[in-house]
């Protein structure tokens, strides 16, 4: 793999850019390898990366039925956090954010990790109560997630102007310092890059149709290019996790439901800060490198695999947004779009092994962005050697028969 | 905006109604007597499925009536199913 | 001075003022800000975003892509197009991403570096240091405009219609389509983003019915304006097709004066898409400089405004549309120099220049422009190639072809298609509701376009049962009809040669992004960014396709589109917003007393389903812990009283309601005798605390639950979807009167004396047990009084009908003074509640605590056969294993409250070594025991009392002492005295 | 003066019952009230001075002067004790506003997403108003509505119909 640099910008600046070599090879897939991966977003092409990387296992394959990132690696907001209640949340989430700050320089390929941090206003007691809550819990897991005055909020977010008679006024926020913002299909490209200069082959526009078993054991997959053997497959398929495993005649704790974002026409800098007016419809706002104001806010509340979402949902969180941000009246919505999540009982993802042998799921739940790096580790891990790795040992599937959830939300509420 | 066909009310925007999940998820009629494996199948799982779906719809600020469609989950084209009314 | 003498749509008696830069320009009324800026000879308008080149204007239209300025009166506003903005008297403008100015612009370094910053160049670099040591600077130079630095004030408006039939687009088609729909007695309405009807009719040279087409426009609109069952809306765009025909659409100058823009919801039964098409640009070097415009811009410049873009132009096509462009700009006195068009043998439109002189060069091409910031030469060279030849010119007009604008087509989820013969993608399979017609379609002669609007027009009332309407489309003569031959990029040439000139994406980019195997479509946007600025690749998206196929050897089709994304054009959040600002966000619940608790200096705070609820009634000097103490100690020693009347309140009538509540509930039910009330706690199917609450039995089949304020809706939608969607046998009708009855409580030991002074004809004596309820009058009017106690000590809760809830409220407060009555806020409430270790399920419940975990078994009823929660009960007690249970917790410092959410270590651990045991959910200073108190979920708290356990706070960590959770009249025998 | 032409006026002092029965108990209520109930949603019945609105295929309110309402309770339920129905009084827990004038639906679009052209005078229908349930009946059409909302709702329902109307807007710049 010839590594990136300025020198080398440099180098091929000279020839036009005429010598520049493909980021990955688009091979025709072997008849059988040691393990497959279903799905090529961030997490299907991470643990592809990681299978090679930490366990020298470079026979594998990634199998994406449309383009690279296509799925929800491609329609995120960017974000990446852990501020999270539980104790079996907040370390994966803070290994996530770590391996983020060290990936663009692991990958020799610049992600634009940003660390912007993350202000979440309070506006009622409740809300102040699970703030406390999880600033309690990320502190004794070391991430630091602390209360601030309006001061601090003013002098960080300059064109932090609320309306004078707020319906639920901000008092106060929280704040996590290590929140970042990263380019969500750098994560992807870069994944794969990494991945095929160990020898993985990537295939795109190859859909796998079905999940052959033999006596209970993985024996291949059944592809739009035939049939391909292997004893392990991993699953990695944001929005379609219900479709996939149905191959292997599984069901899963999930719903698939859209999340919404949507961005502005891009303007000069104006917001560093990650902002989340939690107690008006969860909206978040931020600003990307490149200008746009980035919005978005909860699920549409129905299962849908549309790939696109209803329009109250924008009206909402845009009243929200002006309530705090009134200079962006004459601001124009640019683009709006929708990705699919995996929405788990309990919202946590699930990386887990399954009743079939050799079928492994990664499903990312509703963050599925910021836990790539992570999940795609600990998925490297359980698929390498059939065990969980320890920070992912409790999200298992075997949560859910043992009735020891992870509950950070989820379709939970309206069942 | 979805357009929601309710039996009693008319078709009315999505905003009127809740959705309340997959119509084919039936509660054992004994819960007692089933296992374990199969009360956490009812309690977590779902089929989830891609495509035409069973789904139940609660006219909250209409009729106050539960009904159920069947509503592709891709498409969001909806085929009201009779039957399930109440 | 490039105003023409005469013609135009523009008021010439209507001379307008304004600034550009701060230089002083003038326009009339009817013009744009482009057209104006054009007529005053300004040629570059800005710089482009990352090369920082000149840019002057390339169209007329809402394709624009260079034209951005910032807006700095009569209001300001970032990224306006110079071609959709109406001028007015006094309008102040400024160009964009240029420092100092849009002529000497520091940022043109930037075309120095451009060898070192190819497409996708930031992934390969900065990789030294971490990226926020170069975002700094980086991000600066993102962005066009600058957010406002005033908050527009202007008043927003969201409203909902509904019509058989909306065309989307007034141009030929749309015209045509309205008026078949109207005339069938459909309910029709017509949209155009426009100022004036028409579209391209404005500036197209057809004759209709023997007449230039304002004629026939004009008629069209008066008949539409004539008849009731159509509307028409002008300056308002269509942005995004949803589910189920509801079509989003922006009006941005409405009639009334008050509402600044309008955001329409239309629910249409079919939708008539005639939003035309727009011209693309050809694809040579250094095709963006001022002075290369589309040719069908030059023209509508010429007559709609009356303003020559240059004095002598050539025009360098691929179709037949230009040759009408260039007999159009010679006919009104500017000088065609010549017609290079990249066909071998055009057709009959070739006349058209001939006629008039004008020299045509066909089988040839420009390959390259000279003039920084203006057109001064266009150099022409045969297509087999050759040596460049120099034609000099002002104005260079190009014409690649059109691209039929299928935006709101593909929002259904419909995909176009590839359409070899006009070099285009047009509409493939149709949806049901929707319709397109004209040129969106790919049909580009008029009469063709006019006669498709009728037809489409006639289809959809049609397809709705109505009569279709016999229309006799009139007589067109139009030019020579439509021809091209692709020609997606030009060869040969040093210059840039752009594809995406807002995002400066080049021919090269495009080229090296395939070159590094980003192969879709959709990686070769996001790599280059080609498509993603403002204009979303109305007119360069077709190129960039056209370029991606000639590099992969296949056809533009194969290659395909990227997925359209609403909006069709970026609208403002302000009108998306509406007018739900301050308090209407989300509604403010109230009752009769919050007006009484609000003039007596109550704290309020938000409580649950949106209520806002006295959190203390500090007194002058006194702080929340004050007055908190204050309140309790009244309570727990006087008499205190709070308002109660946001809690939920069913009526269940029926004589299966005992089922039912045994069925939700996880105690007995049936023994419940009229008059008596009951506890109960509801669980979710998983076992974990739903809410908990009383019910009475009023008559034998009927009864009142109430429940928890932040709990009522959902305890309704528990309810609702048991009797509805799994027993629906049962014979129980649930009936929501939460808001018939104010629930006036009046608790602590002297709560009876005060109720016998305010008068009542109910026997208060212990005869009156707890958890009965009597009728009677108090104070004078109708109400039931239940002895059920949230605090703890002797209550009564006052029911009165709502409309008498203040004057008892008032009586009591009167009876009561002779006692000190007190009234109380939920903090005061709160800390009653943990002082008596009441579990709240919206606070211990935590979503993960199950009834045993709680402390709550004593309720449970596992000898029912089935209530819900109960297998899920059932298995948890099976598997056991380590749950947090709900535990009280007495701190060792006597000062000092623990925060609410400290978690709790084992003790003797160094704070820091991760061994989580839960966490504190509910705190507080005791005044009765005038010590600090807490509840806690902790792992196996059940079996832990006495143990010691480490308080880590953000602040401070502190030891602590496990209890039961209960710290003041275990046995409740105040309550029930 | 800016804003809509309409006036908004509280609606004073009236008796609703909101009645539910089955099937069976459909005839002996009937009877007990000396009018037929209507079936059909959005239709209602009026007789001696009391009107029955269809709000669901089970459930209607009855709508009288406010001085009868104990009288109408007591009689109804007398005769519904052997049936499955349910009568209740719900006068307080609603609140309800008068609109009128003639730019009414101007007003009334902006926070209702039924077609309001296909409501008839004489008609209603529950539905969603703004961010709160309500039930909305036609007056007059194009000229009278009648809208209750949840009493914990009132002093929204009255704020953001002064809001929508435009009253103290000033002109938009």
């Amino acid at each position: 793999m010839k590594r990136f640099s300025f020198f080398a910008l440099a180098r091929n600046a000279l020839t036009g850019h005429r010598n520049w070599a493909q980021m990955w090879r688009s091979p025709e897939p072997r008849r059988e390898y040691d393990a497959v991966i279903i799905g090529g977003g961030g997490h299907g092409l991470g643990t592809a990366y990681y299978l090679a990387r930490n366990h020298g296992m470079s026979n594998v394959a990634v199998f994406e039925k449309g383009w690279l990132g296509g799925g929800n690696t491609g329609r995120n907001t960017m974000t990446v956090r852990s501020n999270f209640l539980r104790e079996e949340s907040v370390p994966f989430h803070e290994k996530s954010l770590d391996l983020y700050q060290g990936l663009s320089r692991e990958l020799n390929f610049n992600l634009m990790v940003s660390e912007r941090g993350m202000i979440t206003f309070i506006q009622s007691s409740a809300v102040n109560r699970i703030a406390l809550q999880m600033a309690n819990t990320m502190h004794i897991y070391g991430a630091e997630y602390r209360m601030i005055g309006l001061d601090e909020v003013r002098r960080r977010i300059p064109i932090f102007d609320p309306s004078p008679d707020m319906r639920l006024p901000i008092t106060g926020a929280v704040y996590q310092p290590r929140a970042s913002m990263v380019r969500h299909d750098a994560v992807a490209w870069g994944f794969a890059r990494g991945a095929d200069a160990r020898g993985v082959d990537i295939i795109q526009n190859c859909e796998v149709t079905g999940i052959r078993r033999d006596g209970g054991r993985i024996t291949g997959v059944e592809t739009n290019r035939g049939f391909i053997a292997t004893p392990r497959v991993g699953m990695a398929v944001a929005g379609h996790g219900s479709v996939v495993a149905a191959m292997a005649g599984i069901r899963l704790p999930i719903v698939t439901q859209p999340l919404q974002a949507w961005v502005s026409e891009p303007i000069k800098p104006i917001l560093d800060e990650i902002v989340v007016i939690r107690s008006y419809y969860g909206t978040y706002l931020m600003q990307s490198d490149k200008g746009e104001i980035v919005i978005g806010q909860g699920c549409d509340p129905y299962p849908s695999y549309a790939q696109r979402g209803t329009f109250p949902i924008i009206e909402d969180a845009t009243t929200a947004m002006l309530e705090v941000f009134p200079r962006f009246r004459r601001l124009r919505l640019l683009r709006h779009w929708a990705g699919m999540l995996d929405m788990p009982y309990d919202g946590s993802p699930i990386i887990s092994r399954t009743d079939v042998p050799g079928f492994y799921v990664d499903v990312a739940g509703s963050g599925g962005f910021k836990t790539t790096p992570a999940a795609a580790y600990t998925f490297a891990h359980l698929i390498a050697r059939d065990e969980p790795h320890p920070l992912a040992a409790r999200l298992g599937l075997d949560r859910f028969s043992s009735g020891r959830l992870v509950q950070e939300g989820g379709v939970s509420a309206n069942r | 905006m979805l357009l929601i066909p309710c039996p009693w009310c008319g078709a009315c925007n999505e905003n009127e109604f809740i959705c309340g999940g997959e119509s084919d998820r039936k509660r054992p009629t004994d819960p007692a007597a089933v296992d374990d494996k199969t009360w956490t199948d009812y309690l977590y799982n779902s089929t989830n499925h891609k495509g035409m779906t069973g789904e139940w719809w609660w006219h909250v600020h209409g009729c106050g009536k539960w009904f159920t469609i069947r509503r592709d989950t891709v498409t969001h084209c909806i085929e009201s199913a009779p039957g399930d009314q109440t | 001075m490039r105003r023409l003498a005469s013609g135009g749509d523009i008021d010439r008696n209507r001379p307008l003022t304004f600034r550009f830069d701060g230089r002083r320009y003038q326009g009339y009324a009817g013009d744009t800000l482009a057209s104006a800026l054009l007529a005053a000879g300004v040629d570059v308008i800005g710089r482009s975003f990352k090369y920082h080149r000149p840019r002057g204007i390339l169209s007329a239209g809402v394709e624009e892509t260079n034209a951005i300025v910032q807006v700095t009166a009569p209001f300001e506003e970032p990224n306006v197009r110079a071609t959709m903005l109406p001028l007015v008297d006094g309008l102040d403008a400024r160009s964009v991403n240029c420092w100092p100015g849009r002529r000497f612009d520091v940022g043109a370094l930037n075309g120095l570096l451009a060898p070192l910053i190819p497409a996708g160049f930031y992934y390969k670099t900065f990789l030294w240091r971490r990226w926020d040591f170069y975002a700094r600077y980086i991000r600066r130079m993102a962005g066009l405009g600058k957010t406002p630095a005033v908050a527009e004030p202007g008043r927003y408006e969201r409203v909902h219609h509904h019509v058989d039939v909306l065309i989307i687009g007034a141009g030929a088609a749309g015209l045509a389509a309205a008026l078949a729909a109207a005339r069938s007695g459909a309910r029709t309405m017509l949209l155009d983003d426009g100022v004036a009807p028409g579209g391209q009719l404005l500036s197209g040279g057809a004759q209709i019915d023997g007449a230039g087409a304002a004629n026939w426009i004009g008629a069209v609109t008066a008949e539409l304006d004539g008849l009731d069952n159509a509307t028409r809306l002008a300056r308002t765009v269509a942005t995004g097709v949803y589910d189920h025909n509801l079509v989003i659409a922006v009006e941005e100058a409405p009639e009334q004066s008050w509402v600044r823009e309008r955001l329409w919801h239309i629910r249409a039964a079919r939708v008539v898409l005639a939003s035309g098409a727009v011209e693309r640009p050809l694809v040579f070097p250094d095709n963006d400089r001022p002075g290369v415009m589309l040719a069908g811009a030059a023209t509508a410049y010429v007559k709609r405004f009356a303003v020559a873009p240059g004095w002598r132009a050539v025009y360098f096509t691929n179709n037949a549309s230009a040759y009408a462009g260039a007999a159009a700009l010679h006919d009104a006195g500017i000088e065609v120099a010549a017609v290079i068009d990249s066909r071998a043998d055009p057709g009959a439109e070739i006349e058209l220049a001939c006629s008039r002189g004008i020299e045509v060069r066909t089988a040839h091409a420009v390959v390259g422009v000279d003039g920084r910031s203006r057109v001064r030469r266009a150099m022409v060279a045969p297509l087999r190639g050759g040596r460049p030849a120099p034609v000099d010119a002002d104005l260079l007009g190009v014409s690649g072809g059109f691209n039929p604008l299928v935006h709101l087509y593909s929002h259904t989820g419909a995909r176009p298609v590839y359409d070899d013969r006009l070099a285009a993608f047009v509409p493939g399979d149709m949806p049901p509701t929707l319709d397109v017609a004209g040129a969106a379609r790919g049909i580009f002669d008029t009469a063709g376009v006019i006669k498709d609007g009728f037809r489409a027009g006639a289809d959809a009332v049609h397809s709705l049962g109505l009569e279709r309407p016999e229309i006799d489309a009139p007589p067109v003569d139009d030019g020579p009809s439509f021809a091209i031959e692709p020609l997606w990029t030009v060869k040969g040439g040093r210059g840039k040669a752009f594809v995406d000139y807002q995002n400066d994406v080049t021919l090269d980019d495009i080229a090296l992004a395939h070159r590094e195997n980003f192969r879709s479509i959709e990686h070769i946007k996001r790599y280059t960014t080609a498509g993603m600025a403002t204009d979303q690749g109305k007119t360069g998206n077709p190129n960039v396709i056209g370029a991606v196929a000639e590099l992969a050897g296949a056809t533009a089709g194969e290659t395909g589109t990227t997925t359209f994304r609403p909006p069709y054009r970026p609208v403002s959040f302000g009108v998306i917003g509406g007018m739900e600002r301050g308090q209407l966000i989300i509604p403010a619940r109230t009752t009769p007393i919050t007006a009484w608790n609000k003039a007596h200096g109550a704290a309020m705070n938000e409580a649950g389903a949106n209520f806002r609820r006295p959190f203390y009634y500090p007194r002058p000097g006194e702080s929340m812990a004050d007055a908190v103490r204050r309140e309790a100690l009244a309570v727990r020693n006087g008499v205190g009283i709070y308002d109660g009347t946001p809690l939920g309140k069913f009526e269940l009538h029926g004589r299966d309601v005992p089922v039912l509540l045994e069925l939700v509930y996880t105690n007995r039910w049936h023994d419940l005798a009229v008059g008596r009330g009951r506890y109960g706690l509801m669980l979710r199917e998983d076992g974990r605390l739903l809410d908990d609450g009383v019910t009475f039995r009023l008559d034998d089949d009927r009864y009142l639950m109430s429940c928890g304020t932040g709990a009522a809706f959902t305890v309704l939608t528990h309810l609702e979807r048991a009797l509805q969607t799994e027993w629906r046998h049962l014979k129980v009708f649930v009936i929501n009167v939460s808001a018939q009855w104010a629930n006036l409580c009046v608790c602590g030991p002297r709560a009876r004396e005060v109720l016998a002074a305010v008068g009542t004809d109910i026997d208060l004596s212990p005869t009156f047990r707890f958890m009965d309820f009597r009728r009677g009058r108090v104070a004078g009017v109708e109400a039931r009084v239940a002895r059920v106690s949230y605090t703890g000590e002797l209550s009564f809760e006052v029911n009165v009908r709502r409309r008498h809830a203040r004057e008892v409220w008032e009586a009591l407060m009167a009876a009561g003074a002779a006692w000190d009555i007190t009234p109380i806020g939920s903090e005061t409430s709160g800390v009653l509640r943990i002082e008596k270790g009441f579990v709240a399920p919206g606070i211990e419940g935590d979503n993960i605590t199950n009834a045993d975990d709680a402390g709550m078994s004593w309720i449970v009823d596992m000898s029912k056969k089935d209530f819900i929660g109960r297998r899920s009960l059932e298995r948890d007690r099976k598997l056991g294993g380590e749950r947090q249970h709900v535990v009280g917790l007495l701190p060792d410092d006597p000062a000092f409250v623990v925060a609410e959410g400290s978690a709790l270590l084992q003790s003797g651990d160094h704070a820091d070594t991760p061994n989580f045991q839960g966490h504190v959910t509910a705190s507080c200073f005791s005044p009765t025991l005038d010590r600090p108190i807490a509840l806690a979920l902790l792992k196996n708290g059940h079996h832990r009392h006495g143990e010691r356990v480490v308080v880590s706070g953000l602040q401070r960590t502190v030891g602590a002492e496990v209890t039961r959770p209960v710290f003041y009249d275990p046995t409740g025998a105040r309550m029930r005295a | 003066m800016s804003g809509y032409q309409v006036e908004i006026e509280p609606i004073k002092s009236t008796a609703l019952l909101c009645i539910r029965a089955d099937d069976d108990a459909l005839p002996v209520l009937q009877s007990a009230t000396g009018m037929a109930y209507p079936r059909k949603a959005r239709t209602a019945a009026a007789a001696d001075g009391l009107t029955v609105l269809a709000l669901s295929s089970d459930e209607w309110l009855l709508r009288s002067a406010a001085a009868r309402e104990s009288e109408l309770l007591d009689r109804l339920r007398d005769a519904t004790s052997g049936v499955h129905a349910a009568v209740t009084v719900v006068s307080d827990h609603y609140t309800g506003y008068r609109l009128r004038g003639d730019d009414v639906l101007c007003v009334l679009r902006q926070g209702v997403s039924l077609d309001l052209s296909r409501m008839h005078t004489g008609e209603h229908a529950r539905l969603l108003f703004a961010r709160c349930g309500a039930l909305l009946c036609c007056v007059e059409y194009g000229r009278c509505y009648e809208l209750f909302v949840e009493s914990s709702y009132a002093d929204y329902a009255a704020l953001w119909l002064e809001v929508a109307s435009g009253r103290h807007a000033g002109p938009a710049p």
